[in-house]
């Protein structure tokens, strides 16, 4: 009887499952990035093969804790013993964590692996606890130096920027916003002023953490406008999960608007 | 030759100098006096329970912290009076502030993950069994095993002692990344002292952890009685020996990353806190270390340490299915044995895995993605093996097995998870949301805490000499299954959905048309822990009121079953114990002894 | 928008001066008391200063309005008044500090904001912090470490009851940080004895100061500090004005 | 080995026949904390080898002095390894005093060593070495990673030459057996080994 219910209870939880994976009950959002699709898809390969494994697995289990339940049956190993089941294991699951790594590898290139758009519009990104903060580099096209003995948020100084000396600072836009041009390549320069953050953009489908102490580049193209979400993933601290800043990809024309407006605001 | 002569000199201290024979007696005799006997004993079966004890305590810790979490999650706003009073600070008048919800997440992880996941199954069961099933004595080192039991406890100590000093527990999570561990309490509460205990309680442990590995090794070695060749040895007794050496290997790198870490904390070092931090506008002294060593440091240790987890279990489930279904694993000792060796080899290598987004090479990512996903082949081969071992089965449905059967389909759900996080471009989107937490809740948290309470259930007539009530059992298992996948199974869909882990609100745009699944999640998980009552009423009740159990109620063929319930202080009233069958030998109905010398049954 | 918020803020300062006054009635001497009024300016250009960009929390955006707010690092009032300037009796008093108000000094967080943006109270007096925003705030005050007064952080979310500190030392000013929103910043001056605080118009009032002859502290968060010599006598309050010069 | 089965005797495991798989546990279980240990070096060296491979500039502050002093020290500690094997041996033989008088002094060329590299460490904070400020120049963490690996070592060192005083009295009141002194030796040796790390990595690699 218990063996029964066990099979009954384990087939339940198998097709609730495998129907809101199928069914997208809670899935990714939107995509707006030239890469996301590769990730996606990779993605969906995934949920293919081991949402196969999973529905085997379970399914195997539930029959034969069916089947074989109490004393009557005649005791003997599956033919051929454990050689199938390793031959099984090895050839299947071999070839499809080959498949996988192989197609994933290349997801994983468009994302790493090619070099940014030498065109690309350059943007820095302070995370500190719990805010990012961008800088765009102004008419001169020259981020100005760091200068952390400088960074003061009081004085609104999250750079560090040394204004009253350094020509390539005077002119740096900084903003507490991402706004970047639709399918304009971007090159995002992550720098962490205190502790360790991260990068979060879903529907940019990107995740890359702020390391204190290195500059991280990231790089991307968003193909759609709206405004999106970029929060934090990396555990920072009391305020982490207030730690979040928005990401507006704007036309070319009204982004170059909002950048009039921001630098007329400095 | 070695061999030869000891035994020669015990037959002559034995038979023809009486004087050695009856001294030999008297060391035999059990101490004396009740803390000798129950408090600062070597007896390696008091040593086991009590590990188990204070897991026990531990467990129900940890559980309530998360029952904390989880009603915040799902209600911010909701008032604690319990928390009020445990930290007026942290929970002013019962609203949990953040940075206290972190504070409990920390030490959720912290308590469940060493003192619950990693003590319960190797220390716990292994001090208590491991010497029985080799038919020792005893362990090869019975005052270093007290010692470690003595550390752990003080390590246990030291991680509740943060919950009330005034900045109360770190919060930066199990895991603990510098800088925020590093740098002090300038990057927020629980970073001062709290931080600093916990680092100590860490070291603690690592060491009682060194000490525990070294013995059961040498125990499993060296103290194997007659006959008991290795593979004879009952997979159990595989799984801790194999969980040893990852976990000798393991902490001992765990051990020198968190004297580093105090390092940094206390004497100025800059292991890992690189220079230039400006924290809360203040220029950090600190210069050129590196925040990546000590996630690689740690990781190298973490990644082992949920091997560390799930290899006792793999025994303890592979030593328990054969007696309730009463035919040996497909493949034999070998099979499965060979997948746990593979398993914890790998473990070692796969450590990157965990570093796919932290500015870690993208090429490293992949040269480590590659063996995190053929780490999937041994596992799968002992899935194949526990499933394919029912096929023409008489299973017996005790409580045990039960939760060995809830141990494979858990882990089967968990284990698939892997092949999303083990791919670098499908973990750039789900590494930290609550898709990993579902994962190693699966994998490593809830199969580990299945199979311990199979082995709590299968064992306990063994420990105490009663058994423990089958229908509570049954109950608990069954409402403990299903609401085990309403908790985390949810955790693994939202995660699909982006929802961000280790977030004491819900306040992100996307994050709020989650919050009523958050709402299922809590429910469930009250429900879950509010089970797990059923099962410390009956641990409690059947102790003292249970029915007096035989030595033997489960027709088991190991060594442990040859003895009585519970068994006398040398384990074997001085028989001398010979070994004859490996530890599998059953035929439907029939079974043989590993000690008896009637011929096998086993078909394989 | 922005008009009505500074007289909101320059009310709510009023108000606040206003309640010091009453407070430090309690620490009438035997003897009569005088009184110090006098005004602070700024001479020059005040420095521009960046407006602050909320977008990082909807919350703080909304309350302001969704419009860039003003920063309160130099606050210039009508005809060059500097306010949120703490004067304060740095030497003379010798121990006749009288009795120290047993009403809490309060401190708001509104519009990711603190109000009031400079808060002067005594050693040892109660300070209540409040939190009116649908956000949650950390109050990160970060008194120096040789002070004698503890650096604390908690956390106050929406909705959570207020916190109330006292401060065991003399400091001028203690820094307090919102580490959620960055560009967040309250000033606490830590005093014994009288103090005033200067409003929107630049002026201040000091009551309740036993006569005799005195230096007084002027500070100002940007400028630093200015001392100068008065003589309190009764019946007529003496004058002592500053004058801050732009950098 | 008569004093093996006494040793036995005075345990509760002697009414049970020794395992017929039983090698001296002792010496096993010195084998598995070598192994153990040497992970744990083997970390602290990845760390000081991470930050060294890290930092722009790395400090070659040890000049002829502190090289010749590090010479010193390994033919001290090389040679004491060489009085330990005879230690052990003799103990095999027998020969109870040689073995004793060896140990003593292994025991002697142990303190030698931790006297010379402290005498190194009080010269370096003399100059102002710290753990984590570094007056030659160059990473600030050479004193921290400095420290900390030699610090291990010498902590080695230092609890060597106690157990080897414990294990030498033991000895010579019959309370230890030639096992013991062969285990104590085993360890000896290893962190003799571990020196043969430390030393080129710490000193030779940063001579200038």
């Amino acid at each position: 009887m218990a063996g029964k219910i066990f099979a009954v209870v384990v087939a339940l939880i198998t097709i609730v499952t495998a129907y809101c994976v199928i069914a997208h009950v809670w899935w990714m959002p939107v995509d707006i990035s030239v890469h996301g699709p590769k990730i996606d898809h990779q993605i969906e390969e995934t949920v293919l093969v081991a949402g196969l494994l999973f529905i085997a697995g379970q399914v195997v289990l539930a029959a034969f804790v069916f089947l074989y339940g109490g004393a009557r049956n005649r005791i003997k190993q599956i033919p051929g013993g454990a050689k199938p089941l390793i031959v099984f294991a090895f050839l299947l699951v071999g070839t499809e964590i080959v498949a996988l790594s192989f197609i994933g590898s290349k997801a994983w290139g468009a994302v790493y692996f090619e070099a940014p758009d030498p065109a690309s519009m350059r943007v820095d990104v302070q995370a500190g606890q719990f805010a990012y903060y961008f800088r765009y580099p102004g008419p001169d096209g020259k981020f100005g130096s760091l200068h952390p003995d400088l960074i003061n948020e009081g004085n609104q100084n999250y750079f560090g920027l040394d204004t009253d000396h350094d020509a390539d600072a005077k002119d740096d836009i900084v903003t507490a916003e991402l706004a970047i041009p639709v399918n304009k390549p971007i090159l995002l320069t992550l720098h962490s002023k205190d502790v360790g953050h991260s990068f979060y953009a879903r529907e940019l489908r990107i995740q890359q953490d702020f390391v204190p102490g290195l500059n991280i580049p990231v790089h991307f193209t968003a193909t759609q406008t709206g405004r999106f979400e970029i929060v934090c993933t990396q555990l920072c601290g009391l305020g982490h999960y207030n730690m979040k800043a928005y990401l507006s990809v704007l036309s070319p024309s009204d982004f170059d608007d909002w950048l009039r407006k921001q630098a007329s605001m400095q | 030759m070695f061999a030869a002569t000891a035994e020669k000199n015990i037959f002559l201290g034995v038979k023809i100098m009486p004087a050695t024979a009856a001294q030999a007696a008297v060391h035999h005799a059990p101490p004396q006096g009740f803390i000798r006997k129950y408090i600062f004993s070597v007896d390696h079966k008091v040593i086991g329970i009590q590990y188990l004890t204070m897991s026990l305590v531990a467990v129900f810790v940890g559980m309530a912290l998360s029952w904390a979490m989880r009603i915040h999650l799902a209600w911010p706003d909701a008032h604690i009076p319990l928390l009020g009073w445990l930290s007026p600070s942290g929970a002013p008048g019962g609203l949990m502030t953040p940075e206290y919800y972190l504070s409990l997440m920390t030490m959720h992880g912290t308590i469940m993950a060493f003192f619950v996941l990693t003590a319960a199954p190797l220390a716990g069961f292994g001090n208590f069994i491991l010497p029985i099933q080799v038919g020792a004595a005893d362990m090869a080192f019975p005052r270093l095993n007290m010692s470690s039991f003595w550390v752990t406890l003080v390590g246990f100590i030291l991680a509740c002692a943060t919950f009330f000093i005034p900045d109360g527990p770190p919060l930066s999570g199990w895991t603990a990344y510098a800088p925020l561990s590093a740098v002090g309490s300038v990057a927020g509460p629980g970073q001062g002292w709290g931080q600093n205990l916990w680092g100590l309680s860490i070291v603690c442990f690592c060491i009682a952890s060194l000490l525990g590995a070294l013995n059961f090794i040498v125990t499993t070695l060296d103290l194997r009685t007659k006959g008991m060749t290795l593979p004879r040895l009952p997979l159990s007794t595989w799984g801790w020996f194999i969980d040893a050496w990852v976990s000798l290997l393991a902490f001992a790198v765990l051990l020198p990353t968190c004297l580093l870490l105090v390092l940094d904390r206390l004497a100025g070092t800059s292991f890992f806190i690189p220079s230039g931090l400006v924290i809360n506008d203040q220029l950090q002294p600190h210069s050129g270390g590196s925040p990546l060593l000590f996630q690689h440091l740690f990781w190298f240790f973490g990644h082992p340490e949920v091997y560390i987890i799930i290899l006792p279990a793999f025994g303890i489930v592979s030593h328990i299915m054969p007696t309730f279904i009463r035919k040996p694993l497909v493949g034999g000792w070998k099979v499965i044995t060979f997948a746990e060796v593979a398993v914890g080899t790998l473990s070692f290598v796969v450590w990157g895995h965990h570093m796919f987004v932290s500015g870690m090479s993208p090429f490293m990512a992949m040269v480590f993605s590659v063996p995190t996903l053929f780490i999937t082949i041994p596992s799968v081969i002992a899935v194949l093996v526990w499933v394919f071992s029912l096929y023409h089965a008489n299973i017996r449905f005790d409580t045990p097995l039960l939760f060995s059967l809830g141990f494979v389909s858990l882990f089967i759900s968990g284990g698939i998870g892997g092949f999303f996080l083990a791919q670098p471009s499908t973990d750039s989107y789900l590494h930290a949301t609550s898709f990993v937490v579902g994962h190693f809740h699966f994998t490593m948290g809830l199969s580990a805490i299945f199979a311990t309470l199979a082995g709590f259930y299968y064992w306990f007539p063994k420990m105490f000499g009663r058994m423990m009530n089958e229908k509570l059992g049954k109950v608990h298992f069954w409402l403990s299954f299903v609401l085990v996948y309403c908790v985390f199974m949810t955790m693994h869909l939202t995660g699909f959905a982006g929802a961000v882990r280790r977030y004491s609100a819900l306040v992100d745009d996307f994050m709020v048309p989650l919050i009523p699944a958050n709402k299922f999640m809590t429910i469930a998980a009250l429900l879950l822990g509010a089970t797990q009552f059923i099962f410390l009423f009956n641990a409690i009740w059947s102790r003292f009121k249970g029915p007096k159990a035989p030595n033997n109620p489960w027709d088991a063929t190991t060594l442990e079953w040859d003895t009585t319930s519970p068994p006398p202080f040398d384990n074997f009233g001085g028989r001398q114990i010979t070994v004859y069958h490996g530890p599998m030998e059953y035929d439907g109905e029939a079974s043989v002894m590993q000690t008896s010398p009637a011929e096998s049954v086993a078909g394989t | 928008m922005k008009a009505q918020l500074r007289i909101a803020a320059f009310t709510l300062s009023l108000l606040l001066v206003a309640l010091a006054f009453i407070r430090s009635a309690p620490t009438v001497g035997a003897s009569a008391t005088g009184q110090i009024v006098g005004t602070i300016k700024l001479d020059g250009q005040a420095p521009h200063l960046k407006p602050i960009d909320m977008s990082k929390d909807p919350a703080c955006a909304q309350a302001n309005g969704g419009a860039p707010v003003a920063a309160e690092n130099v606050v210039v009032g009508a005809n060059g008044g500097l306010a949120n300037v703490v004067v304060y009796i740095s030497q003379g008093l010798a121990g006749n500090e009288g009795a120290i108000s047993s009403q809490p000094a309060t401190i708001d967080q509104r519009g990711c904001k603190y109000v009031p943006h400079v808060v002067a109270l005594n050693v040892g007096q109660h300070m209540t912090v409040l939190n009116s925003d649908k956000t949650a705030h950390n109050i990160h005050p970060q008194p120096s470490p040789t002070g004698g007064n503890g650096q604390w952080n908690k956390s106050q979310t929406a909705g959570a009851g207020p916190i109330d500190v006292a401060w065991a030392n003399q400091e001028v000013a203690i820094p307090v940080k919102c580490n959620i929103h960055p560009w967040m910043r309250a000033y606490i001056a830590v005093v014994k004895g009288p103090f005033g605080v200067s409003n929107d118009t630049g002026s201040f009032r000091m009551d309740n100061v036993p006569p005799g002859t005195y230096t007084l502290t002027a500070w100002q968060e940007t400028f630093g500090t200015q001392t100068q010599v008065v003589t309190v006598a009764t019946g007529k309050p003496a004058t002592s004005d500053f004058t801050f010069k732009a950098k | 080995m008569s004093q093996s089965a006494i040793a036995a005797v005075t345990h509760h495991e002697v009414v049970m026949e020794a395992s017929p798989y039983a090698m001296d546990k002792k010496k096993l279980g010195m084998w598995v904390f070598i192994v153990s240990d040497a992970c744990s070096f083997a970390a602290f060296l990845f760390a000081y080898g991470y930050m060294r491979v890290g930092a722009p500039v790395w400090g070659t502050p040890f000049g002829f002095s502190s090289i010749l002093n590090g010479v010193v020290m390994t033919a001290v500690l090389l040679s004491s390894s060489l009085t330990m094997l005879a230690a052990t041996h003799a103990s095999q033989t027998g020969e109870k005093a040689s073995a004793g008088k060896w140990l003593g002094i292994t025991m002697l060329l142990g303190t030698i060593f931790a006297a010379l590299h402290l005498r190194e460490w009080f010269k370096l904070i003399a100059e102002g070495w710290r753990l984590f400020y570094n007056p030659a120049g160059g990473a600030a963490q050479f004193g921290a990673a400095f420290f900390s690996v030699t610090g291990l070592h010498l902590t080695h060192v230092v609890t060597g030459v106690i157990v080897l005083a414990f294990i030498a009295r033991g000895y010579r009141q019959g309370r230890y057996d030639e096992t013991h002194v062969e285990t104590a030796g085993l360890y000896w040796h290893f962190v003799d080994l571990v020196w043969m790390f430390v030393f080129p990595l710490m000193y030779l690699m940063n001579a200038h």
